[in-house]
């Protein structure tokens, strides 16, 4: 049986819709019931949580998980619909540990927030750095400069006299 | 031979074949080094010295390695066994810059490297040159309209040579190299002391 | 006797961290206690830029995630797109890429070696290891004029049909490498010092691997059989006879030695794809694009068309490229420019196994660990 | 033909029997003596032999520079320096001139005296060791008796002078390495020590022309009497110790590029660096040079003898210069093929194998000598 259709019958209310992505199944979560389901999608043999995409629609925000199982040879993909004010879910991080570094990463770039992760920092860009670019009203036009502090740690701000040549 | 790919092992620096013994000093920079010395104004005392460090500054360029982004294996194949840098006696890569002459920015300066990268340039002694290599490091390149990219390490350093290309190919690097050489000849000094500004 | 920490800070400018990637180390003397791996140097954001190119300009930015192998990179990006908007290609186009495929596999394998090598203190087999790498990049320079960022590959097929004379000189290539992967084995291989610093160095269980995301060869030396050109088949893959390579050390050594028997086996994939390429074109005809083709609207172009429209939708695809699992999750609005692309890189989700690896080795066993998961900086950082 | 017998006892007497020779010593020493200041002549001629020692020593580190990156070249498939001067042998020179000519950076949290002080104390001893090397027949600057107790004893000098320059750089990788460094030094000059002393068994000197003195000669007509055949396990032992000793891959802790950027001397710049650089070389000649002397013997070959005595002295310099350069290739050849062991790995190979196996092969050299196996 398709994977998608046996997470809808073990937990029918934290399941909004079953689909199909492109060649594979696709379960809409609700955010409140992502953890648990997640908790049996690894019991279900899906030992590798391939990526997290967080998704920004302007009125909403998507997190996309894509699983692998080695077992069973099968795909799946959950997908949890979030509002667009302060958008926070729960985090995988326990589970697979792969989703530590990719949950930053969402945090990051997207601006997911995720809860009970353990170390929610910024990944790629320098802690203080102003916006989450992915989102579609980061501002392009405002230049963000970089300075090295004291102990070693990025300080961001919009002025680079420090640093450009005068 | 396939016209597509040169041997540029083959490729010698010398324009023509030394015949002679004066052609050959000729060739080892020498003699273009004093007669290009001679005609800077100023510093007639000391110009003969000055040329002979010229020299000794072209002859031994010391990078330090810094690797950016993709120029970085480029820069690699450029001192690999096919390009071999080693025949400048460029070879002696030096991972402190301390001990190092010239700095490669091979590659995109991203805002969050960019005092990083200054902080390696402040941290080489002088006379030091700087080689900006690839569009990334010209100007942004394929990414000038990111928000996280520098448009270009000349905004930070003064740079004496610019390479361009997505990445050079080895043999821009070696034209590159061999322009900083020249400049160094001519000149004796580098972007830093008002070059360039 | 009190002792106190020592906190080292490796990079972002270090020669063995393969670019700007920074560890921030907590050792007790020469042991690693703790091991933190702060990224983001080389982060150029190409995810936001990809929403604002077309699909078709999107292409050179994939050959500047993982440089060293650029055409996977082109090859997953391509596929996700094509899977989008349900595009065919033709056989020969296929084998083309799957050709450079697996050229560019041995190129980046050959990378790895040599900069391992070179990152333990043996600086030959770097040289080696790009003296061969020349030829190759001879071949892609024959193939589309660039060395290293191509551009080749592209929805609906490659760029440019093989030039004449391509095929004798790919044949050389072949002959020569199936020699020179005996003379690395025998420099290295066997060398009793090299094993001294690679075996039960960096051991993980499988388990664990797959919990950090590890995946292609990097995985494949812990035991697990995995490869998704023999899994989830793509391309002409499934008419190819080869085998995943896999160890079951899970140590460095068996990272390593999966490499050099990818390599082979990469070079029996080449010798069939010479055999069985087939003739016709190396482009699909425009048939499938909805807007018109810019700057000639009236000669009927036999082209694949620079800009189209996939239907509004989301694809996850994904590759086997030479580090492990490159898949790209592309989001169509329906409009010319894909509404959101996130590239799920395989250095980057390899790279969070390395603190768990290294704890309670020392500086030289990580970077002998590092060396073997075969990270891009620009594929971590993006 | 030369009977076999040390002509003169070091270069001094050799200077002054040239000058007799031509017939000038005797008038020079008159005006010295008439003005009663004899000692300064012997000064002067003192000063000479180290004038020229000093001129050797370092036309021979530059040399090695250039045949380092001249082998590595050859090693690769590759050139190596090739546009500075003929074969690229002015590269070394430009090197030096450079590194004159580039700034001196003092680190603000350095201990700027020991800082400063430290590349002398590397460099220095590295000279030092040349004075009792037998360059050839009458070529050593001084005979001492314990000639060989001289040589371990100074090479085992710059361990505490990297120490100061890891320490006084206050820089967390120099520290490293300079600890590396000690811990590599003092574990492998004990292996170093006693397979020398193997040696000493065999001469019951120490002097270094006593050891090379005995390596004189033939067995059965052709093989010549070296200690590498009494003592291949101590040549071994010895070998392994001083490529350790010389700090090279693959045992290059002290600078491990990969680990710890430049080890000790990261943030050395400009002339001290160089003389650094320099005292590598140095180290790596000298080092070669006692190999030679201990277990290749020296300058002794089996044609000597057929020679005539004026001609010895420069041959045997040939003969020991040629010996020493093939230890110098191997430890090039060496260095770039394999990998570099883990610290803890080379210190136990030094504690836990070379060591007992040195004082194993002290036991049987000694049993067997006893017995009277090799007289």
């Amino acid at each position: 049986m398709n994977p998608a259709e046996e997470i809808k019958q073990l937990f029918p209310d934290s399941v909004v819709s079953v689909g199909q992505q492109i060649k594979k199944p696709l379960a809409i979560i609700k955010k409140e019931g992502l953890l648990e389901v997640a908790q049996k999608v690894k019991e279900m043999g899906f030992d590798n949580l391939s990526v997290i995409t967080g998704i920004d629609y302007g009125d909403r925000f998507e997190v996309v998980y894509n699983f692998f199982s080695y077992v069973k040879k099968q795909n799946l993909v959950l997908k949890v619909v979030l509002g667009h004010e302060n958008p926070e879910v729960a985090s995988l991080a326990s589970i697979w540990k792969v989703a530590d570094w990719l949950e930053r990463e969402t945090y990051d770039l997207v601006g997911i927030k995720f809860r009970g992760h353990p170390n929610l920092k910024r990944i790629l860009l320098p802690e203080g750095w102003m916006g989450h670019p992915l989102r579609k009203d980061y501002d392009m036009n405002v230049d963000q400069f970089v300075t090295i502090g004291e102990d070693g740690e990025d300080i961001v701000s919009t002025d680079g006299s420090n640093l450009l040549r005068r | 031979m396939d016209p597509l790919t040169i041997d540029t092992t083959k490729i010698k620096i010398t324009r023509r074949q030394p015949v002679t013994a004066i052609d050959k000093l000729n060739d080892t920079g020498l003699i273009s080094t004093l007669l290009a010395a001679r005609e800077r104004e100023g510093l007639i005392l000391f110009s003969t010295i000055d040329q002979v460090f010229n020299w000794a500054r072209l002859s031994s360029l010391w990078p330090v390695t810094s690797g950016l982004a993709c120029c970085a294996i480029e820069m690699m194949a450029t001192s690999m066994a096919h390009h071999d840098i080693s025949r400048f006696g460029m070879e002696i890569f030096r991972a402190s810059p301390r001990q190092a002459d010239l700095m490669f920015v091979a590659g995109t300066v991203t805002k969050r490297m960019a005092p990083r990268v200054k902080k390696l340039y402040e941290m080489m002694p002088d006379p030091k040159w700087v080689i900006s290599v690839g569009s990334c490091a010209n100007t942004g390149g394929p990414y000038h309209e990111s928000y996280s990219v520098l448009k270009g390490v000349d905004l930070i350093l003064p740079v004496d040579v610019y390479i361009p290309g997505c990445p050079p190919r080895p043999e821009a690097w070696l034209y590159g190299i061999i322009q900083l050489r020249e400049k160094i000849k001519n000149r004796g000094y580098g972007a830093k002391w008002g070059l360039n500004k | 006797m009190k002792t106190d920490e020592l906190l080292i800070n490796m990079g972002p400018v270090h020669p063995s961290t393969h670019g700007v990637l920074r560890f921030k180390l907590t050792m007790d003397g020469e042991i690693i206690r703790n091991c933190e791996i702060v990224m983001g140097y080389l982060h150029r954001g190409t995810e936001k830029l990809g929403e604002m190119k077309t699909y078709m300009q999107f292409v050179p930015y994939t050959d500047r995630l993982d440089y060293i192998s650029a055409f996977p990179n082109n090859y997953a990006y391509v596929k996700a797109v094509e899977e989008l908007a349900g595009i065919e290609v033709p056989l020969r186009a296929e084998y083309i890429r799957v050709l450079t495929l697996e050229l560019n596999r041995i190129v980046n394998h050959l990378v790895m070696i040599g900069s391992l090598l070179l990152d333990l203190g043996a600086s030959t087999m770097i040289m080696y290891g790009f003296r061969e790498r020349e030829n190759a990049l001879a071949l892609f320079d024959m193939l589309c004029g660039a060395r290293m960022t191509f551009n080749y590959i592209k929805p609906g097929g490659v760029r440019e049909d093989m030039p004449e004379g391509f095929i004798p000189k790919l044949n050389e290539f072949i002959n020569d490498m199936d020699m020179r992967i005996d003379d690395y084995e025998q420099l290295v291989s066997g060398n009793e010092i090299f094993m001294g610093r690679m075996k039960n160095i960096g051991v993980m269980s499988a388990q664990d691997a797959i919990n950090y995301g590890m995946t292609g060869p990097s995985l494949r030396g812990h035991g697990v059989n995995y490869d998704i050109r023999k899994m989830e088949p793509y391309s002409v893959y499934p008419d190819l006879d080869f085998k995943a390579c896999m160890r079951r050390e899970c140590d460095s050594f068996a990272r390593y030695m999966v490499r050099i028997d990818e390599m082979r086996e990469s070079l029996h994939i080449l010798k069939q794809v010479v055999d069985q390429m087939p003739q016709g074109k190396a482009e699909t005809h425009a048939k499938y694009g909805i807007a018109p083709m810019t700057g000639a609207p009236t000669a009927v172009s036999t082209y694949f068309p620079r800009i189209f429209t996939p239907p509004p939708g989301e694809v996850y695809s994904r590759i086997e490229a030479p580090k492990g699992e490159l898949g790209f999750y592309i989001v169509s609005d329906g409009t010319i420019k894909p509404y959101r692309i996130k590239i799920r890189s395989p250095s980057f989700c390899n790279l969070t196994a390395i603190p768990k690896m290294v704890e309670g080795l020392m500086i030289p066993d990580l970077i002998a660990a590092f060396g073997t998961i075969d990270v891009v900086l620009g594929d971590v950082d993006r | 033909m030369w009977t076999g017998d040390i002509m003169f006892a070091n270069a001094y007497e050799l200077i002054v029997f040239i000058l007799n020779f031509i017939g000038i010593y005797e008038p020079i020493n008159n005006i010295f003596k008439t003005l009663g200041i004899e000692y300064v002549l012997r000064i002067i001629i003192v000063f000479i032999e180290i004038a020229v020692l000093l001129v050797f020593a370092l036309l021979t580190i530059m040399f090695l520079t250039w045949m380092e990156r001249k082998v590595v070249a050859m090693v690769q498939a590759r050139y190596g320096p090739m546009v500075t001067g003929p074969r690229g042998l002015l590269q070394p020179v430009m090197d030096g001139i450079k590194l004159i000519g580039k700034e001196d950076i003092i680190p603000a949290k350095a201990d700027r005296w020991v800082f400063t002080l430290a590349p002398f104390l590397v460099f220095i001893p590295a000279l030092l060791i040349f004075i009792p090397l037998p360059f050839g027949e009458s070529l050593i600057i001084s005979d001492l008796k314990v000639g060989l107790l001289y040589l371990i004893a100074i090479s085992a000098l710059s361990p505490i002078a990297i120490l100061l320059a890891g320490w006084s750089s206050n820089n967390k990788y120099s520290l490293m390495g300079a600890m590396r460094a000690v811990a590599q030094d003092i574990s492998y000059t004990i292996p170093l020590a006693l397979s020398a002393i193997a040696i000493v068994l065999f001469t019951g000197s120490l002097s270094t022309v006593d050891i090379v003195t005995a390596q004189n000669g033939t067995w059965f007509g052709f093989i010549p009497k070296w200690f590498i055949f009494l003592q291949p396990l101590g040549f071994i032992l010895f070998l392994i110790a001083s490529i350790a000793e010389m700090g090279r891959i693959p045992f290059d802790f002290q600078e491990s590029e990969q680990e710890l950027v430049a080890g000790f001397f990261t943030e050395y710049s400009g002339i001290k660096f160089a003389m650094f650089f320099l005292a590598e070389y140095a180290h790596l000649f000298s080092v070669s040079a006692i190999v030679v002397t201990l277990f290749l013997g020296g300058w002794s070959f089996p044609i000597l003898p057929y020679l005539p005595a004026v001609l010895v002295p420069l041959v045997s310099f040939v003969v020991f210069l040629v010996k020493t350069y093939a230890v110098i290739f191997f430890a090039m050849w060496l260095r770039h093929t394999v990998p570099r062991v883990r610290i803890d790995q080379l210190l136990n190979l030094g504690w836990k194998i070379m060591i007992p196996l040195a004082l194993l092969n002290l036991l049987v050299t000694g049993f067997l000598l006893t017995v009277g196996v090799f007289k």
